[in-house]
């Protein structure tokens, strides 16, 4: 697949809810260290919600299955990491309209919007421990990606790969947003929690396009 | 998990119901449940509008009423409400004077509140903001802007409520609750964990001998574990970091709130008070206003926690004030 | 055994201390801590005492107040006070209209109580006694005099203190008092034993998927095991238990009161009520006034009952007239 | 030993403080199957302060001891059963009016007034599973050996030894007071517990004449 388009969209969003529903119990533990132990329970009902709404929309172009995604997840699952996930997912809405189909740039456009939207939602920097820690070199390597002319299999293999690392140095690093932050340095070697729910967002999208799913 | 629900996911809309149907002095926004507003608003006054998640009754709703507040969001077990939800209780509760959020400083909670006030401020309804982060040991003393929400946002309640029942306007209310708010402290201890209905185990795992002090309200973890101690050294312990932070050589009089976590005994929160007030009196301060009971609970966890206010001549007589909710009554001495 | 406590042996006295310090207007007779009463007795008006053991605040002690009751026998946790104690308490609060007692139908307390009484005589102080005993579970119907008092003993307390603060003579206000009592049934269910501070060690054991109904508020087992069901038809079953007791043909405004014995959170009393609600109104029943909350508790016991008193035109205004007590407040509509 | 004096009094008191402390836990167990779990605190409480009363009380006579020890059983155990010993050595004190000594007679005296005082305090009949199922048997065991001439030692065993076959009856009983009575048929088959204390009773007054102890 080197391009998704509208009609593969519905089909995306109802991998991404069966993903989250299977990582539900494993979430949970991870929130569980230094956190309240709800974000296997707000991505399972995000996505659910997102995959709903994606079958009630009926045809639709891109940005407007984005948009209906964004929104249901906001209505749901309207905790930390659904806000932002919701915010993503409409700013990224944004950046795909009159996008027939995504390719590596639209792609890459998409998660940059994405990215600029759960920073400035959530007021958070690269380096405190957040969602963004992966979010940005997500970005950044699709950006690299579609300079260097790569197609949507590689660019997307290559941002998981560079999530993956991301997620992994997320340990080093000391809470300064969310519930965790009031653990302070008891978070240095934990995984970050809503990083590791971008980790499985880049990774479906990579193996959706690869034609695993 | 041993309950009384039904299906955990109507836990929520079902506990609503029931409130809906013992108190008629409350009620919701269209069909929404969640949208959770007085049923007699008052013509004029600022709203004040809270919210957050379930699970914390009396907190977060159940403050809403006479002297107090105009309406919450209400959110699943533990999770914020939706920025839409809060936006139709803000358009509820507005009475041409402007709304004041006032609720815990978490991010959840931050972001949609946010963008509720910035969708109604696209409707001309003026929107302030006050957080509560009284929760000492969540933060160093420099980053209290860092600070949880927890117990101690009762007391911006109460000042809040009396301060927009006296009819001020949106800034002088937003002023009075924020002082309220920047002078409490609040220190809490959990002996158990509590148990979210849909996740159906257990939060955390904590010794027979182990207390959390500095335990959050969301079932997460204390930020220090240590060995159980009796009453009275624990509450050393915990007024230590409350009185790191405050004294009372010039402004002596305080309010204190003893709150319960769910799973405590009114009798131990008592004994809790016995020292706390002994240990306040030690340091100079004089206690003017006592509250004990549960003000904000995290599910059957068991657990404390201590607040206190430091008055001034402003405050005290809004937390004097009378006050009348489903879940809090306030009678004036 | 994690409770916030100093000496389990201290336990009762330091609870007290911490009472007295908080609530000025209750306070004890000459140096006794277990001897409360209020601090302000009015003249002319009947006398109310209660009493009983220790670990179920708000009972027994929390109902003394302004237009409740005048004083109460504190006992250890799940003891009887002395006949001396609550002779004592007698002494203080008859302002020579007498003295009613009205406590829940234990045979500790009964002897007590009954001590107290023949010696408040030998004093010319004249006493009555009207029982608790609504505890629907604890007896066959045709053995109500074997019954135990349980939570529904508040809306005795209740009528009790209304009749009496209407300036009642001593009579009339047994002849209410015991018209409510005798109007009441309780049935309660519990997910979890508790724990005497002096013990230890929990009261009985019970399976992660068991409840007890019919339990009592002393940490005794329930009369009945049975696998824990969702809240709806736990409710149903209890329900049948007093609805095979009253009709609401003629008679359909009723009382109700939702308890909580310690643990349990607000929000599933609520998912209680809002089942027991539907119940009655199927019934044929009016519900005029609602409480819930936590109004007699077994320590951190987990476990709810559910109240019904049957009201007539006599019972009613007393139900809503004002109340005011440091554990209970009541603002009439 | 075939009279008690009022210089051994003191001294039995120690022994029955003694031994409801060392049987505390097992009182505890017993009173948890159909009743509240009290009743060891409440005669170790109870014969605690029974037994400093009487270390107080300096030298009187017997009536004066037993009327201290259940005044000061009154006020530190007014549970059912510390209500109960209270008035039974109160009555019992009373019939002990003007003795110098108890041999069997007077301490036939003694159990009879007891009995008789706890059976009007706690309204219950003989056969309704409560102390009196054991404390009548031992009045009337002792009231026999008395007019039968037997010595004390004799006569406290004889009672003892028809408490121990009595507290065993006490099984078959359904419970007609106190919390048990709630339970109804299930008390049947469990042993009555305020009769297992005056089984501890009349054994200690036995062991104490036997000097056993
Ligand atoms: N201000 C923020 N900006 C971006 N991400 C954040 C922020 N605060 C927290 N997060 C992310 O949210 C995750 C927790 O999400 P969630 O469980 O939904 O939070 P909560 O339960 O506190 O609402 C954290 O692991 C972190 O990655
Ligand atoms: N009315 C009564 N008369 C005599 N004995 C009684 C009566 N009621 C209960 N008892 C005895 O009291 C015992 C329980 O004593 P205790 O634990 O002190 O009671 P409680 O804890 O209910 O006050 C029972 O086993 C029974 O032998
Ligand atoms: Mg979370
Ligand atoms: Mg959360
Ligand atoms: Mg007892
Ligand atoms: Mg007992």
């Amino acid at each position: 697949m080197e391009k998704i388009t509208s009609q593969d969209i519905p089909r995306l969003f109802t991998r991404l809810s069966e993903v989250f529903a299977a990582q539900k119990e494993a979430l949970i533990t991870l929130d569980g260290h230094v956190g309240d132990s709800d974000l296997g329970l707000t991505m399972a009902k995000g996505f659910a919600a997102a995959d709903k709404a994606m079958a009630d929309l009926g045809d639709a172009p891109i940005d407007a299955q984005f948009k209906a995604a964004g929104a249901a997840i906001a209505r749901a699952a309207p905790s930390t990491m659904g806000t932002l996930m919701a915010t993503g997912f409409l700013r990224g809405s944004a950046a795909a309209k009159d996008c027939d189909a995504l390719g590596t740039a639209q792609m890459a456009q998409f998660w940059v919007a994405f990215r600029d939207g759960v920073a400035q939602r959530g007021r958070a920097q690269v380096g405190d421990k957040t969602v963004l820690d992966v979010l940005h070199p997500i970005a950044e390597t699709l950006t690299a990606q579609a300079d260097a002319g790569a197609d949507l299999t590689t660019a997307l293999d290559a941002a998981h790969a560079r999530a993956v690392t991301a997620l992994e140095e997320t340990k080093d690093l000391v809470a300064q947003h969310g519930k965790a932050a009031a653990f302070q340095e008891k978070t240095r070697g934990i995984q970050d929690a809503g990083s590791t729910v971008a980790v499985i967002l880049i990774q479906t999208f990579a193996e959706f396009v690869q034609g695993k799913s | 998990m041993k309950k009384f629900i039904n299906d955990p996911e109507h836990f929520v809309d079902e506990m609503l119901e029931g409130i809906y149907l013992a108190h008629p002095e409350v009620t919701h926004v269209g069909d929404d449940l969640r949208c959770f507003v007085r049923t007699e608003p008052v013509p004029g006054k600022v709203g004040l509008v809270t919210g957050g998640g379930s699970g914390h009754l009396p907190l977060f709703l159940g403050f809403v009423g006479h002297n107090m507040l105009d309406g919450a969001g209400v959110g699943g077990v533990f999770q914020s409400p939706s920025s839409e939800q809060v936006l139709e209780v803000t358009r509820h509760v507005d009475q041409g004077a402007g709304v004041l959020y006032l609720y815990g400083n978490y991010t959840g909670d931050l972001m949609n509140f946010d963008m509720a006030g910035e969708l109604a401020g696209l409707e001309d309804i003026q929107t302030m903001t006050v957080l509560g982060r009284d929760d000492v040991a969540s933060s160093v003393v420099g980053e209290k802007h860092k600070r949880r929400g927890v117990a101690g946002i009762f007391f911006a309640y109460k000042a809040a409520g009396a301060a927009a029942a006296a009819m001020h306007p949106l800034a002088e209310v937003a002023r009075l609750t924020q002082k309220a708010s920047d002078r409490t402290r609040t220190i809490g201890v959990a002996l158990s964990p509590c148990i979210v209905p849909e996740v159906g185990r257990p939060s955390f795992q904590i010794g027979e001998d182990e207390m959390e002090i500095g335990m959050g309200i969301h079932g997460e973890p204390g930020i220090t574990r240590k060995t159980l101690t009796p009453a009275d050294p624990m509450v050393d312990e915990m007024m230590a970091r409350i009185l790191a932070e405050q004294t009372y050589d010039t402004e002596g009089d305080v309010a204190v709130l003893i709150n319960g976590l769910g799973a405590t005994p009114l009798e131990e929160l008592y004994v809790i008070y016995r020292r706390t007030a002994q240990v306040l009196e030690q340091a100079g301060a004089r206690i003017k206003h006592v509250f004990i009971g549960e003000f904000a609970t995290s599910m059957e966890m068991a657990g404390a926690s201590i607040s206190v206010l430091q008055l001034d001549d402003e405050l005290e007589p809004l937390i004097a004030m009378d006050a009348n909710t489903p879940f809090f009554k306030h009678i004036a001495r």
